[in-house]
C-alpha cells in the first residue's frame, strides 16, 4: 500500500526493502531522520558514530566483509568522511556501499552551500539523484545493485527538500538479508601505490562501463510533449519543472554522474530550444556544453539558493506570474536558546569578561546572537580548539583574553585531536567543554558520552575528564553553568594559567530533562533589566509597570535570572 | 650551507617552497608530513623567524594556520593531497569568511602514485572550495609563486591553494634568492562577528564570496605571470607545472601560454591565443581540468585527452609517443631473467615482529597508511586492507558487523594520533570485539621519521611531555591494554592471542622504536650469524622476510645489515643462529 | 477537484504544526487525493518560526507553495500570520489564532511587536476569522489541543466530510486524549458562523 | 639541446645514489648555467631500487631524462645498471660497482642472475666496472663507497678537481670529510688506471 513519508524515511525504508544489513553515520540537518527511522527496522544493525569518516570507514569494512552497507550524512559530512572515499572509490568492496549526501540549498540549516555531485565526479563515483520519496527509496535498492555490478561505492544525492517533503510511497515485502562470504584479495583491498597504479586503470574503465550503462539505465527518461522547450533536469527541480511547464518536454535524469551523453545529445536533437534545470552549480550543464550544445541554463538561474516554480516558468517563458503581495516588515523570529538552556549562564559571562570566543557548531552556536554576543569565530566542527591555539600563536597575549568553547558531541567528532596539538605545541589555550549529554542542534541524538546508542542499548560513556588528562592536560575543572558566579572564577584562573586547561560545564540540555522546577515569580522589580542581558525567551518587560516579567508557560525555574539579579526580585514560588 | 640573498642556489622544489614563504614573511607554518610534502615544513622550522610545527593531523594544522591568518599574520599550511580531504571541512568552509593575514595551503599531489594510495587530481578542489589556484613548474617558480600567492591571498582576503606535484617538489634547480619581506603586521584579533561566524551568517557571506571569486577571475585576465612564450610555427600550447617543463623539451617551436593561475582561468586570454593556432594542445597531467573549462567556452581546434593520458605522470617521452608517436627506448631488463626490488620493512624493524605473530594468529588484519603497510606483501603477507589514514580501527569494526570474527586492525602510533582515535571511540561506544594493535616505533616513519605527540620533541626540537597512549587508549573506555615486545615472538603472540579472545575491545602496543628514530642508530648493535653445522637450510629464518637474512638454498645474515632484533633466531628451531662471538 | 489546493500552517517551533498538519493530509488522503508536504526543520525546536505547506490534488510535484499561492493559511500566532501573508491568494482564507509570542529582538528591545496586526491582515484576504484558540483548547481541557482547536476551524472552510475530519483525529490521537481533542476539534468549527 | 648533459645514477636504498647525485649536481651547479636533478624518495630507505636524474647544460627544461639519451648512468649495483640501461643513448657510459645486491623476494625464490656484464655489452654500451665497496672496505668504512664511485665518474666529466673537493668538504660532516676526500681520490685513480675514453658530448 502507498502511505505519506519523508525522503529519510523512504530512504529508511529502502534499507529495510533492499537487504541493507550495517547503517552508520554522524546526525546533521538534512540527514539525521534516516538513521532515526531505520531504528524501527530492528533487522538492520545501525548506529552513530563519533564523526562521519568513521562512520564511513565502518561502512567500507562491513561492505568489503560482504554485507550491503550505507552511510548517511549531511553535505558538509563528505569533507571530514573524503579521505577513506577517495580510496574506496579505487577499491570498491563485495557487497554493496551506498553513500548519502544531503545537500542544503539555501543553507536553510548549513554553514555552506557546497553542491556535492561535484564530490562524486571528483572521486569518480556513480551518483543518483531522486525527485520524490518514492524514487529515493527505490534509488536506494538500485544504488546497491550499482554498487555490486560495477563493484565502486555509489552516492545517493538528496537535498533538504526530498529529505524533508513527504509524498507516497510504495511498500514492498523486504528482499532477504543475505553477506556473502569474505574473500581476502591485497591487490585489491591493500593500496600500496602498486596496487593503486592497477585500480585506477580499473577506476577509468569503470567510469566507461558507467557511462554506457547511464544511456539505457530506466532512471534516465525522456518525457516527449511539445519539442519547442526541451529541458533536461534531475532532483526536486524535475517537480519545479512539471508544474512550471507542463507542455514542455523533459529529459528527467536519475543518474548523474556519469551523464548519458548519446541520450543527451539524442534529446537534443528533437527539441528547438534546450535548457538544463538544476539547482546550485552548472554541473550538468558544463558537461552538457562538453558535448558541444547550445545549452540555456546558469544564465538564467542563480548557482545558489534554491528553485522555485515560479522562477523556472518566469526565466523560461518570460511571462511575469501573477503579482504578490508586498510581505509585511515583521521583526524576525530567530532561532534562541531555550529557557533552561544551560549554555546560556556561560554566555552570559564569557561577555561579561570581554573574551575572545573560539566557537564550533551546535546550540551554542547561537551565543553569537544578541543579547549575548559572545562567540567571534566558527568554521566548521573541531575548529575551535586549533584555531585557538591558531589565534594564541599569531599573538601570545591572547591566551589570556580568549577560550575556545565547544559542545560534548562536537569534540568527540574532531576536538581530540586539537586539544592534543594545544599540549604537544605548547598552547596555553582555555577550552571550555559543554556537556549537555546530547547532540543537542540536530534535534538530541546520542553519543559516546551519553551513556546509550542509537538502537538504545546502554554504553560505556566517555569521561571527559580522564580522556582531557589523557591527552595531557594537567588543569581540569568541572562547573554547574548555572552558577554564574562560579564560572566566572574559574574561567578568570584559567585563561591567567600558562598552561593549558579545559572547563568542562555539566548539565543536561533543558529539552532532554524532565523539569521539576517551579517557574519564578516575580516581586519589587526595579526594573534594572540585567536579567533580560540574559536573552531567555521566558523574561519579558513590561512597559507599563516597569517591571520585568515571566511568562510562566516557557520558565523552566533554572533560576539563573535569580543568579544575576542584584535586587533579589526573582524568587523560586514558595520562597521567602 | 650559507644563504645570502642574490645567491644562485640548487635547491629541491620544496626547499624553493620553504625559502619562498620564508622571503613572503610567513609568520606561522604548521602541517602534517606526506610524500612528496614533508620536506617542506622541516626546511621551514630551520628559519627561526618562523614559528613552524607538526600537527596531529592536517585539519588540526589547517585550524591552526586559520588562526593566524584570521588574526592578521602571513600563515602557510602544508600537506599531501590526501591531507585535504583530511582538512576538507575547514578547507570548504574558510574561504566563506575569507582572511586578514595571507593564507596559502599547499596541496602536494602525487601523479603516478609513487608514494601514495590513489591519484586524484586536486584541482578540483580549488574549484570546490571558489578559491584561486597557483602551480610553479620549478624550483625557481616554487619559490616566486609562493610570494604571489600571499599578495593574491590577502589582496582578495581570500584562501589560496598551491598546488605542486612529486616532480616539482622533488626536483632541484637554480634558485635565486631574495630576501624576507616585511609585512605589516597585525597587533591583535579583531572582532567581526558576521564574518567570522560563518553559520549563522552563511548566506550573507556566500553572495560576498561569489562577488569575490567574480574579481578574482577579472583579475587573472590580465595577470602577468600567466605568460605567453611566442613561437614558430602554427601550434599553440596551454600548459602548467612540470607538464610545461616536457612541452618544451619536445615542443621547443610552439607558442606556449604558461598558466601559473590554473584557476580560475584567464578566459579572454585563452580564447584570443586559440584564436591564432591551427591546433592547440591542453597539456596537462591527470584529468582535463584546463581543457574541460575551455571546451565548455565552445572553443574546438583543441587536442587535450584524445591524445595524452589521464593517468599516471607526464614525461619527455611520453610527450614525444603522444604527440608524434616516437617510440621510447625499449626497457631491456626483461630480456634478461632480472629480479624485482621492491620496497620492503628494513633489518630490525619492529614491524616484522608484530606480523609474525599476527600471522600466527590467523587473524585477518586491516591495515593502515605507514611502513608497516609493506607487511601485506609476501613472505608476510600479514595484512589484508589499507585504505587511508585511520581507516584501519573503523574498518576492522565493519568487518565484525559484517559477520566476521578475529578481526585485528594494525596502525602505527603517528597514524593513530592522526586518525585513529575517533574510531577506537566508536567501537568502544557502540560495544565491539575488536583487537587493534598500535605499532608504536616513536616516530612517523614512512616519511622519514618526524616528530609527533608521542616523541616528546616538536618540529623546532622542543622538548615536551610525550602523549602516553596507554593511558589515552585507556582513557577512551578500553579496558584489556597490553604492552608488547615485537622482539619477543613468545610475548608478542600471547598478547595477540589473549587480546582476540577477549570479550570487547582490546589493544595491544608494542615497544620497539624504529632503526632510524632518534637515538637508536648510535645504539651498539651486534648481528647474529648462522652456524653452518647446525642450520639444515629448512628456510624458516629467510620466511620472516629479512633483507639481512639472504636469500638461497644455504641461508646466510648480512652483517652489515643485521641489528640483532634475534627474529631470525627466534624462528629458528634448531638453535643454528646466535650472536655474532657467542 | 482538477486544482491543486494549498495549504501553508505557520506558527512557532513547540506550538504542534507537525501534528496538525497530520491530521490534514491524512484527511485528503483518506479522500484519495494525492498529497505532498514540506517543512524545514532544523532550528524549529528553538523557538524559530515554523512553516509546514500542504499541497492536495489529483497531480500535485512540487512539495513547495510559493508566495501568493497559498488558498488556505492557518497561523498559530500573529506575528507569523502578519510575517507569511503574502503567500495567500487574494481570494484566500485566513485564519489566525490571536496568541502573542513575542520574538526575542523585541523582549531585549531591539525591535517592537507590530500593532494592530489583525486590522492589516482583515485588509489583505477576503476570507479572514481570528479566534482565541488557547482559550477554547483549555476549555476544552489542554492548551496543547490549540492545533485541534484550528484544525476544527479549517474544516468548515474545506469540503472535506466533517467525519473524514473526526476519523483521522481517532486515527492520529491517543485514545485517553481524544475527547477532549474531539471537543476542541468541535469548538473550532463551532466558531465560523 | 646537444649541449646538456644527462647522467643517471641508480642502485639499492641505502647505498648512498642520494648523497652522490646531491654532490654531483651541487659541482655542476657551479660550472653549468643550468642544472636540474630529481629523483623518486619514500622508498630509498627500505631497500628498493632508486634512481636519480641529474641534467645540466645552458637551457635545461624538464629534470627528467629521456630514455635512450643518457650519456654516462652509474649503477651502484650491477643489477640496477640492466634495470634503467635503457636510459641510455647508444654507446653511452656505463659506470657499474661490482657488487651484488639480492633483492628481497617475494614468493618464488630466484637466485641471482650471472652474465650481467656480457649482456650489457651486447647492448653496445662502453662499460667501466670498479670495485668501490671492496676498495671503500679496504679504506676502513664502506659507506664511502659512493665517494670512490664519484671519483671514478668526475675522470669522466670536465669539471675541476677544486670544485669537486670545495663541494664534498661544504656537504661531507667535518669528520668524515678527510676518508671521503680520500675515496674519491682513489675512485679517480681507478678510473684513470682503466684509461677509457670519456664521453664525446662532454
Amino acid at each position: 500500500m502507498k502511505i505519506l513519508m519523508t525522503g529519510n524515511e523512504a530512504i529508511a525504508r529502502g534499507v529495510y526493502e533492499y537487504g541493507v544489513s550495517v547503517a552508520t553515520a554522524y546526525p546533521g540537518t538534512p540527514s539525521t531522520e534516516i538513521l532515526e527511522n531505520i531504528v524501527k527496522y530492528p533487522e538492520v544493525y545501525c548506529q552513530w558514530s563519533p564523526n562521519e569518516k568513521v562512520a564511513m570507514e565502518v561502512g567500507v569494512g562491513a561492505a568489503i566483509a560482504g554485507a550491503r552497507a550505507i552511510v548517511t550524512m549531511k553535505m558538509v559530512g563528505v569533507n571530514v568522511a573524503a579521505d577513506p572515499l577517495f580510496t574506496v572509490a579505487y577499491t570498491g568492496t563485495r557487497a554493496g556501499l551506498v553513500l548519502v549526501s544531503a545537500d542544503d540549498p539555501g543553507m536553510h540549516s548549513s554553514q555552506n552551500e557546497q553542491d556535492n555531485r561535484l564530490y562524486a565526479a571528483f572521486a569518480k563515483i556513480p551518483l543518483l539523484e531522486p525527485s520524490n520519496s518514492q524514487e529515493a527509496k527505490d534509488m536506494v535498492g538500485m544504488a546497491m545493485e550499482i554498487s555490486e555490478a560495477f563493484d565502486t561505492p555509489v552516492m545517493l544525492r538528496i537535498t533538504t527538500r526530498i529529505a524533508h517533503s513527504q509524498s507516497l510511497v510504495e511498500q514492498k515485502e523486504p528482499m532477504e538479508r543475505l553477506a556473502k562470504p569474505f574473500e581476502r584479495n591485497q591487490r585489491k583491498y591493500v593500496m600500496l601505490p602498486a596496487h593503486g597504479r592497477a585500480r585506477r586503470l580499473i577506476v577509468e574503465e569503470r567510469m566507461q562501463k558507467l557511462a554506457n550503462f547511464s544511456e539505457t539505465v530506466a532512471v534516465n527518461y525522456m518525457e516527449m510533449n511539445d519539442t519547442n522547450i526541451g529541458i533536461i533536469t534531475s532532483g526536486i527541480s524535475y517537480q519545479y519543472v512539471r508544474e512550471a511547464l507542463p507542455q514542455a518536454s523533459i529529459l528527467k535524469l536519475g543518474l548523474t554522474n556519469p551523464l548519458p551523453s548519446g541520450l543527451i545529445k539524442e534529446f537534443a536533437a528533437k527539441v528547438s530550444k534546450l535548457y538544463v534545470v538544476e539547482e546550485l552549480e552548472p554541473y550538468m550543464e558544463k558537461e552538457i556544453r562538453l558535448l558541444g550544445l547550445d545549452v540555456s541554463g546558469k544564465e538564467l538561474f542563480p548557482p545558489y539558493g534554491e528553485l522555485s516554480v515560479r522562477m523556472i516558468s518566469e526565466k523560461i517563458t518570460g511571462r511575469n506570474g501573477i503579482p504578490i503581495a508586498k510581505p509585511f516588515d515583521a521583526p524576525i523570529r530567530p532561532p534562541v536558546m531555550c529557557p533552561g538552556c544551560p549554555h546560556r549562564g556561560l554566555f552570559f559571562t564569557l561577555k561579561q569578561l570581554k573574551l575572545v570566543v573560539s566557537g564550533d557548531i551546535g546550540c551554542y552556536t547561537l551565543g553569537t546572537m544578541a543579547p549575548l554576543e559572545a562567540m567571534d569565530t566558527c568554521i566548521c566542527m573541531g575548529a575551535s580548539i586549533s584555531g585557538a591555539l591558531g589565534m594564541e600563536k599569531a599573538h601570545p597575549e591572547m591566551a589570556e583574553k580568549m577560550v575556545a568553547v565547544i559542545g560534548d558531541s562536537t569534540f568527540l567528532h574532531s576536538g581530540v585531536t586539537g586539544l592534543m596539538d594545544v599540549v604537544y605545541n605548547g598552547g596555553h589555550t582555555t577550552t571550555i567543554i559543554l556537556d549537555n549529554s546530547i547532540t543537542a542542534m540536530t534535534g538530541h541524538q546520542e553519543n559516546p558520552s551519553t551513556g546509550k546508542t542509537l538502537m538504545g542499548q546502554p554504553a560505556p560513556q566517555v569521561d571527559f575528564v580522564a580522556l582531557c588528562k589523557a591527552l595531557g592536560v594537567k588543569r581540569i575543572t568541572e562547573v554547574d553553568p548555572f552558577d554564574v558566579e562560579r564560572v566566572k572564577e574559574v574561567i578568570k584562573t584559567e585563561i591567567a594559567a600558562s598552561e593549558p586547561s579545559v572547563i568542562i560545564t555539566k548539565r543536561p540540555c533543558a529539552l532532554i530533562i524532565k523539569n521539576t522546577e517551579k517557574p519564578l515569580q516575580v516581586q519589587d522589580c526595579t526594573g534594572c533589566k540585567m536579567c533580560l542581558k540574559l536573552g531567555c525567551p521566558a523574561l519579558s518587560f513590561d512597559e507599563e509597570n516597569e517591571t520585568v516579567q515571566v511568562d510562566q508557560a516557557l520558565c523552566t525555574g533554572c533560576g539563573l535570572c535569580m543568579n544575576v539579579c542584584k535586587f533579589d526580585a526573582l524568587r523560586k514560588a514558595g520562597d521567602a | 650551507m650559507t644563504q645570502e640573498v642574490g645567491q644562485r642556489m640548487l635547491m629541491a622544489g620544496n626547499n624553493a617552497i620553504a625559502r619562498g614563504a620564508y622571503e613572503a614573511g610567513v609568520y606561522f607554518a604548521s602541517g602534517y608530513p606526506g610524500t612528496p610534502s614533508t620536506e617542506i615544513l622541516e626546511v621551514l622550522s630551520q628559519h627561526r623567524e618562523i614559528k613552524a610545527q607538526w600537527s596531529a593531523n592536517e585539519k588540526v594544522a589547517f585550524d591552526e594556520a586559520m588562526g593566524v591568518a584570521m588574526s592578521g599574520k602571513r600563515a602557510l599550511c602544508s600537506m599531501k593531497y590526501v591531507g585535504l580531504n583530511v582538512a576538507a571541512d575547514s578547507f570548504m568552509v574558510f574561504p566563506f569568511a575569507g582572511t586578514i593575514g595571507g593564507f596559502v595551503v599547499i596541496s602536494a599531489d602525487d601523479p603516478g602514485m609513487y608514494s601514495s594510495q590513489n591519484e586524484q587530481d586536486n584541482r578540483y578542489f580549488a574549484r570546490l572550495a571558489e578559491i584561486p589556484m597557483i602551480e610553479p613548474s620549478d624550483p625557481q617558480e616554487a619559490k616566486d609563486y609562493l610570494k604571489l600567492a600571499y599578495e593574491i591571498s590577502e589582496k582578495f582576503s581570500t584562501p589560496v591553494l598551491f598546488r605542486t606535484s612529486m616532480r616539482v617538489s622533488h626536483s632541484k634547480g637554480m634558485v635565486t634568492l631574495g630576501e624576507r619581506v616585511k609585512v605589516g603586521d597585525s597587533t591583535s584579533f579583531v572582532k567581526d562577528v558576521p564574518n567570522w561566524v560563518v553559520p549563522i551568517f552563511a548566506k550573507s557571506l556566500k553572495a560576498k564570496l561569489d562577488a569575490k571569486f567574480a574579481a578574482i577571475t577579472d583579475y587573472v585576465e590580465t595577470y602577468e605571470y600567466n605568460r605567453i612564450e611566442k613561437g614558430t610555427g602554427k601550434i599553440g600550447v596551454i600548459t602548467s607545472g612540470a607538464s610545461y617543463t616536457y612541452t618544451k623539451e619536445i615542443l621547443p617551436e610552439a607558442s606556449v601560454l604558461k598558466l601559473a593561475i590554473t584557476y580560475p582561468l584567464p578566459k579572454q586570454m585563452i580564447i584570443d591565443f586559440c584564436a591564432q593556432y591551427d591546433k592547440v594542445y591542453i597539456i596537462e597531467e591527470l584529468d582535463s581540468f584546463i581543457e574541460d573549462q575551455i571546451r565548455v567556452w565552445g572553443v574546438t581546434n583543441l587536442s587535450g585527452k584524445d591524445i595524452f593520458p589521464r593517468t599516471g605522470e607526464f614525461s619527455p617521452d611520453i610527450l614525444a609517443k603522444c604527440l608524434f608517436n616516437e617510440q621510447p627506448m625499449q626497457d631491456f631488463s626483461n630480456e634478461f631473467n632480472i629480479i624485482s626490488r621492491p620496497p620492503q620493512l628494513c633489518p630490525g624493524c619492529p614491524h616484522r615482529g608484530a606480523y609474525l605473530a599476527l600471522k600466527k594468529s590467523g587473524a585477518l588484519v586491516t591495515g593502515d597508511i605507514g611502513c608497516y603497510t609493506l607487511g601485506s606483501l609476501p613472505p608476510l603477507g600479514a595484512m589484508h586492507t589499507s585504505f587511508a589514514m585511520g581507516t584501519s580501527i573503523g574498518n576492522a569494526f565493519g568487518f565484525e558487523l559484517g559477520g566476521i570474527s578475529k578481526v585485528a586492525a594494525v596502525i602505527g602510533d603517528a597514524t593513530f594520533i592522526h586518525g585513529g582515535i575517533p574510531s577506537l571511540i566508536d567501537i568502544v561506544y557502540n560495544g565491539g570485539n575488536t583487537t587493534v594493535v598500535i605499532l608504536d616505533n616513536s616516530t612517523t616513519g614512512m616519511t622519514g621519521h618526524q616528530e609527533h605527540p608521542a616523541t616528546g620533541q616538536t618540529l623546532q626540537g622542543k622538548e615536551v611531555p610525550k602523549l602516553d597512549l596507554v593511558n589515552l587508549v585507556k582513557a577512551l573506555g578500553v579496558k584489556h591494554v597490553q604492552v608488547a615486545d615485537p622482539f619477543d615472538q613468545k610475548a608478542m603472540y600471547q598478547a595477540i592471542k589473549d587480546a582476540l579472545e577477549h570479550e570487547g575491545p582490546s589493544v595491544v602496543i608494542t615497544n620497539r622504536p624504529c632503526i632510524f628514530a632518534r637515538g637508536e642508530k648510535q645504539r651498539p648493535k651486534t648481528p647474529y650469524v648462522i652456524d653452518i653445522d647446525k642450520c639444515t637450510q629448512c628456510g624458516a629464518c629467510q620466511r620472516i622476510g629479512c633483507p639481512g637474512v639472504l636469500p638461497g638454498e644455504q641461508a646466510a645474515i648480512d652483517d652489515v645489515s643485521c641489528t640483532g632484533c634475534s627474529l631470525c633466531a627466534q624462528a629458528c628451531k634448531f638453535d643454528a643462529i646466535n650472536l655474532k662471538g657467542e | 477537484m482538477s486544482k491543486i489546493i494549498n495549504i501553508l500552517l505557520v506558527g512557532v517551533g513547540g506550538q504542534g504544526t507537525i501534528l496538525a498538519s497530520k491530521i490534514l493530509t491524512n484527511v485528503a488522503l483518506a479522500q484519495g487525493y494525492e498529497v505532498k508536504m514540506s517543512e524545514i526543520h532544523g532550528m524549529a525546536q528553538r523557538g524559530g518560526s515554523v512553516v509546514t505547506q500542504v499541497r492536495i490534488g489529483e497531480d500535485v510535484h512540487s512539495p513547495v507553495i510559493e508566495p501568493g499561492e497559498a488558498d488556505y493559511m492557518v497561523a498559530f500566532e500573529q506575528l507569523e500570520a502578519y510575517r507569511w501573508s503574502h503567500f495567500l491568494k487574494k481570494d484566500g482564507v485566513l485564519i489566525v489564532n490571536t496568541q502573542k509570542i513575542v520574538p526575542l529582538p523585541v523582549l531585549i528591545g531591539a525591535a517592537t511587536y507590530p500593532e494592530n496586526i489583525l486590522v492589516e491582515l482583515k485588509g489583505r484576504v477576503e476570507h479572514f476569522i481570528n479566534l482565541d484558540g488557547l482559550k477554547l483548547a483549555s476549555e476544552a481541557g489542554n492548551v496543547k489541543a490549540t492545533n485541534v482547536v484550528l484544525m476544527g476551524v479549517l474544516s468548515k472552510y474545506m469540503d472535506f466530510p466533517e467525519d473524514a475530519w473526526k476519523n483521522a483525529l481517532v486515527a492520529g490521537i491517543p485514545a485517553k486524549l481524544l475527547d477532549l481533542n474531539m471537543k476542541a476539534f468541535a469548538s473550532g468549527v463551532a466558531e465560523v458562523k | 639541446m646537444s649541449n646538456v648533459t644527462n647522467v643517471l645514477l641508480c642502485g639499492v636504498g641505502g647505498q648512498g645514489v642520494l648523497l652522490a647525485s646531491e654532490v654531483l649536481a651541487l659541482v655542476a651547479a657551479e660550472e653549468k648555467a643550468q642544472v636540474k636533478q630529481t629523483e623518486v624518495h619514500g622508498v630509498a630507505q627500505r631497500g628498493g631500487s632508486v634512481v636519480s636524474h641529474l641534467r645540466f647544460g645552458d637551457q635545461v627544461y624538464s629534470p627528467t631524462v629521456r630514455t635512450g639519451t643518457g650519456d654516462i648512468l652509474i649503477a651502484f649495483e650491477r643489477l640496477e645498471a640492466v634495470r634503467y640501461g635503457h636510459y641510455l643513448k647508444p654507446g653511452g657510459l656505463m659506470l657499474i660497482n661490482d657488487i651484488e645486491v639480492m633483492p628481497g623476494q617475494i614468493g618464488e625464490y630466484q637466485p641471482y642472475p650471472t652474465g650481467i656484464i656480457e649482456f650489457v655489452q651486447s647492448k653496445g654500451f662502453q662499460i667501466q666496472e670498479i670495485s668501490a665497496t671492496a676498495q671503500a672496505k679496504a679504506l676502513g668504512n664502506p659507506k664511502v663507497s659512493s665517494l670512490i664511485i664519484l671519483g671514478a665518474l668526475s675522470a669522466n666529466l670536465d669539471m675541476p678537481q677544486q670544485a669537486w673537493e670545495r663541494i664534498i668538504r661544504k656537504r661531507i660532516p667535518p669528520k668524515l670529510v678527510d676518508i671521503n676526500l680520500k675515496a674519491f681520490k682513489v675512485g679517480i685513480e681507478m678510473a684513470q688506471a682503466r684509461a677509457q675514453v670519456a664521453v664525446s658530448s662532454v
